[in-house]
């Protein structure tokens, strides 16, 4: 047996024995456990899963065992992964600091920051939330506005964030703050991170057409941030950013097929609708051949995904090919809660009471809620001309400003 | 001539988006909403149509109509749905109305026409199955579902047809032998279940309907929808591309990034084909044209298809304002997302567009 | 009656007793009747239904009576037009003299010129073609580069043009030629006929995929034209040709649905490949589905263009309307011919022999003929553009070059 | 693993790269079709491949073969395809192996099998109804209509089955009671009706087939149908790329044009979504997975559509160029349109996934 089977064994024996069997069932959003200052936990078994999995740094299993972290290699990664998976155990905790800013740190960040903030994200202390957007700024991030500058020991911040998830529940911001005007204007940019309990930091909700209010707008109104927050050198954040968006577009990619495996088949929902002719097929030619068509489309792009996967693994990496998972994959999401409701009518249109099931209500919101993913994370635009610039090498157009994010 | 407006018809128009702007404007629905309330007609908006002669349009002038047909009150429907105005314009002075019409004159009849017309009575209307009448026809038991504007009407005309007939009844809505629940949907309009408990009808209250009546109501009624539809899309379009005129991004309008142009342009082209066939539906309804049910069909497919390709680039073009509900585009990408449903799904409709096609 | 009535009537009459039933039925390829120096006829009806049309003016009805031309107005030129679609007549000739140089002479050129060859177009002596595109310049059309150089008595022509219609059949070609490289590229640009029997002209056939060569590419090679052949100011043929081209997407817009409007209907088709179920319907649901989609389409364009013709004869005309119909009715030929190839498979893609039938054949001829309707007149692309910028005002792009064609 | 090359399949793609390139480039199909001649494969080229080994690729090692499997093979016919390079790489090696396979080993099949892997006879395959077979199964008479390289081959294997049995059988289609008619396709490849008239089988080349050998016969030969239309499209593709990167209009490169950008960005999705897709259905059938049927046709429809929106695209972004038999691009799109057809339309392979879905 080689080291990494024997690994699988162990880890799937400590798994059987430390996930309640509460935890291995499909998370729905009021499950969820979240870190912060003030944290709650849902239910007790979440707590105790929670607690398990932070003692065997498993929060975070790649971070360094020196700070907590899990310190398993990729290898180890996917087996705990898929044996995760395959026990359908919950992850214990979602934060934006274990998948954003964790890996930017142990990236960018000095010896000081490290010490101090990835034990922190590792036992979920804090809850982390990312200011890069601005009102006005949309797809064109790097022309950033909010204002950062240097004083003898501190930074003074003014300026606002907007489309932070989650920026009303969560204890520290790291930010993208302009502290030069000179050059390019990817070249005035500083990473920043920002304890939002300091005086004059202000977090406001933005309602959905969702109903959900997800999204924050963050004010700064001269906020002083101690230097040792200044992440890489001044001036050079762009660096960071990149990196982390890397991640942010990985994410968005999972969210979408993510969400397109849920609990409700759109099989099953145009049986219930439509029944089945003779022969046994859902009565109604034209939802029968759409949903043949999306069922095509994830497994397409399943498939695609494994064998990215699998190609990374033979050092075969085609580069290229993760640049459009974000594209295809969100799109494939909205096709879907676009049939859904197709499918079911009236009956999916509820936006609240008792007249509705809850898998009714869930697809209207569904629907307005994934609006979001081909928008967030860089627009699917922002996304082909990516694809058209890097993997297809097409030149450039002769605009006058030509970054793009 | 039939797909272009008459004089007529184009003052008609300028006074419906002059009356819309005016009293029953988007900010309109918005403050209802946020004040928790159902966005319905209520009774001073809808005397204020009856005053301006829309209640009227589609009576014959023999009881006192206009006859100024379905295309005039396409195009009323139209301009309510850039506004996002709620009106019993389809359901009480179009489907109701038709209804009626539909049934052999009789004093009563007239009388519950001139009602209507005058304003004293602002009905809902459904389309139900017979068996929702006793065998003797003299009473009302079961329940209707997704009644529109049944809240905020004062009673309802329904129809109610099996293969061999159809009848017209009218019923009280405050009467305690019918429940009303009411049903909140995404667009946050008007809309109730129904539940009659054995419910006697008036003798007066209750018509034979010709042969046809069933089909031709549920035409009207794919029609209409159409015609909100073109409003919301063309409403939807226009917001869009002031925002893409006005909107800087990477030192440019976005506007003028060609993508997104080429984009537009084709929506132009589905909106311009839209209007085309709407038109023609509303048109061969009026006159009451051989392929009325091809034509309709045609209509409410358009329309549909049109509708979720527009508000979609509506939220997109948008970006992260465009998700917000801060802006009205969500608001119209909702009612689009609802009226898709309503009187046919684009399913239904592009089957029997190939059906009645021989194909 | 009125005096339009009248006309209707006496229209129809004539029409009756002068055009020959042989002249009533749908043309193919084979029965155009051409004009030119050398012109044949396909049959003895063709000729005699070409010279009573022509002794009549109707070849041209709406040129001046002075000029031979019918001398008909609008409401008149519709209703011959209209009697003839009802009757069935073919065209009596087919000729870009009349369908695009005829209306751009009456309207820019001088005295003489509309006297010398205004009355030769009418009846059918010369047949024109087009010299506007040019190797290399494909939709830019301005940057086009044939010089035309002034002397005393004459210009001298060198270059050559691509994409002419006719070539190689034609007797005189209408150009477009640079006069001036001084300021925009527009403006130095010149518009020109030319004799094709003049020494130094030369025109070659280009092999299509469809197997068959309409277009040419024309040479100049130190070609004298004389002064008097130059149509409008010096340096002012753009605004000859933008008028010019309004016919010709005109032109090509009725192509596309007149081609779509052809004897194989695809319910037809579908119906002898895949026969019916029990209901009645063709027994494949996605085409059945498809061929309704086409079918609405078709449906949309033709009442998109009634509406606009109802429009402008009401004094109503919505001048963006007629933009949309190229792209429309291109794309939806398209969609047709694609959807009859995948009807009825390999018996379809035949490319020539007797294992075929005449509309077998016609079937793969007319989707890789067809492939240049999207091409030609102005690329589907460019529509776009003027669509977006003419109908829609959406702001120009920052480009170094920003006129298109 | 399964979706990636292993280091010998890798190899065996750098060999074809090189070998069409050197010996069946596309210029060669040009010359041959300009001089009117059928384009097919010869005796020459064929005997570089079995030199090569390719003929031998799927026989087992008890009959000297490489077992090499069928993704391998995939890749040779994706290669095949980019050069559109004539061969019997899917008819005499893949399928006309795989029939003769799916029948008992006896010496007579497996001489038939070592005669193809050695060169010395190239079989045309076709799938037929049982009932070309006479009652005795002893002799064939009827037609074969639009058999693939038919006329460059010497034989035909024939897979001849009805719904409760199967029997493959060789003959001699240089013998005097066969006819061959030759037909014309666009794609100007060779292809021909066949008629048998009364036709003695002998007795040592007929065979009995095992139960699912006509489903397996016509799944290999849409997924090698799918690997060629994946192989055209990339060829299509990246030609495009390059003529966008090289020509300029207005000034500019046309491939800095946003609206080009974006639809070749969607493209190279859909040839992404392809790539996977296909070598998935090639891995189902070397390893006989239970899934295979639906992989299959998952893998033809995403070709056949694949391929139509770049073939598509290729001639629109060429512009006037595309539309002359100067270029290539027109000679790609007509091999398209034909593999379109073969093995299941879009339409087939679509309600068969729907089917196998449980839809």
């Amino acid at each position: 047996m080689t080291d990494l089977e024997q690994f699988r064994r162990a880890t799937r024996a400590w798994l059987l024995e430390n996930c309640p069997p509460s935890q291995r069932t499909t998370v729905a959003k009021q499950d969820v456990v979240w870190p912060g200052r003030n944290q709650t936990f849902p239910s007790e078994d979440a707590r105790l899963w929670f607690e398990r999995m932070r003692d065997k740094g498993w929060t975070c299993p790649t971070f360094p065992a020196e700070y907590g972290g899990g310190g398993l290699d990729e290898a180890q990664e996917k087996v705990l992964r898929e044996e995760m998976q395959d026990l359908g155990c919950r992850p214990p905790v979602i934060d934006q600091g274990i998948s954003m800013l964790g890996p930017a740190l142990l990236e960018f960040g000095n010896e000081a920051q490290k010490a101090y903030h990835i034990p922190k994200i590792v036992r979920g202390e804090l809850r982390w939330c990312q200011g890069y957007s601005e009102p006005g700024a949309g797809s064109d991030l790097a022309s950033l506005q909010t204002k950062c500058e240097p004083f003898d020991d501190h930074f003074l911040v003014n300026g606002s964030k907007i489309w932070t998830s989650y920026g009303v529940e969560s204890d520290w911001i790291f930010c993208l703050v302009r502290t030069s005007n000179e050059g390019a204007k990817q070249a005035g940019i500083s990473f920043l991170l920002i304890d939002m309990e300091s005086p004059g930091v202000k977090a406001e909700s933005i309602d959905l057409i969702s109903g959900e209010s997800e999204f924050a707008q963050v004010f700064f109104d001269n906020v002083k941030v101690p230097k040792e927050n200044l992440v890489g050198e001044i001036n050079q954040g762009w660096a960071v950013a990149k990196g982390l968006l890397k991640h942010e577009r990985k994410m968005m990619a999972e969210l979408g097929t993510g969400f397109a495996g849920g609990d409700l088949s759109l099989a099953k929902i145009a049986e219930q609708q439509f029944g089945r002719d003779a022969a046994g097929q859902i009565d109604q030619p034209e939802i029968r051949l759409a949903i043949a068509d999306y069922e095509m489309n994830m497994r397409a792009i399943a498939l695609t995904g494994q064998r990215s996967h699998e190609e990374a693994q033979a050092g075969q990496m085609d580069r290229n090919v993760p640049l459009i998972m974000k594209y295809v994959g969100t799109t494939a999401v909205q096709t879907r809660d676009e049939l859904a409701m197709d499918i079911q009518g009236y009956r999916s249109a509820g936006w609240h009471d008792e007249n509705f099931s809850v898998s009714e209500l869930r697809t209207a919101r569904d629907l307005l809620f994934n609006k979001a993913l081909t928008i967030a994370g860089g627009t699917n635009e922002i996304q082909l001309n990516i694809i058209a610039k890097r993997a297809l090498g097409l030149p450039d157009a002769p605009a006058p400003d030509k970054e793009e994010r | 001539m039939s797909l272009v407006f008459t004089e007529e018809q184009s003052l008609l128009q300028e006074s419906a988006l002059e009356y819309f702007a005016q009293h029953l404007p988007t900010s309109r629905f918005r403050d209802i909403r946020d004040a928790k309330g159902v966005v319905s007609c209520d009774a001073g908006a809808w005397q204020q149509m009856v005053d301006l002669g829309w209640s009227a349009m589609l009576l014959p002038a023999s009881i006192d109509g206009l006859e100024f047909g379905l295309l005039g009150m396409g195009l009323l429907v139209t301009e309510a749905g850039k506004t996002l105005a709620a009106t019993p314009l389809s359901g009480a002075a179009t489907l109701s109305v038709e209804a009626l019409l539909s049934c052999a004159e009789s004093p009563a009849r007239n009388q519950l026409l001139r009602e209507i017309a005058e304003g004293t009575t602002m009905p809902a209307f459904a389309i139900g199955p017979a068996s929702l009448l006793a065998s003797d026809l003299k009473s009302l038991d079961g329940g209707l579902e997704f009644v529109a504007e049944a809240r905020g009407a004062d009673s309802l005309i329904a129809l109610l047809a099996d293969d061999s007939a159809a009848r017209v009844v009218v019923v009280d809505l405050n009467s305690p032998e019918v429940q009303r629940t009411a049903v909140n949907l995404i667009d946050w309009r008007d809309y109730a279940h129904l539940q009659f408990d054995n419910m006697v009808i008036a003798e007066d209250h209750s018509f034979g309907a010709n042969e046809g009546a069933a089909a031709r109501l549920e035409s009207v009624g794919a029609a209409m929808t159409a015609a909100e539809l073109f409003g919301l899309s063309q409403e939807v379009f226009d917001r869009t591309i002031a925002y893409l005129c006005e909107r800087e991004q990477f030192g440019r309008k976005i506007g003028s990034f060609q993508a997104l142009q080429h984009r537009m342009a084709k929506a132009y082209a589905q909106l311009q084909l839209l209007k085309s066939v709407l038109y023609d539906a509303l048109t061969a309804l009026e006159q009451q044209r051989d392929d009325v049910d091809l034509a309709v069909s045609h209509a409410k497919v358009l329309a549909n298809d049109t509708a979720q390709l527009i508000g979609n680039e509506g939220i997109q073009l948008h970006g992260g304002m465009g998700i917000t509900d801060e802006l009205d585009i969500g608001l119209f990408y909702k009612r689009i997302r609802v009226l898709r449903s309503a009187y046919g799904s684009s399913a239904q409709h592009r089957a029997n567009f190939a059906k009645l096609s021989g194909l």
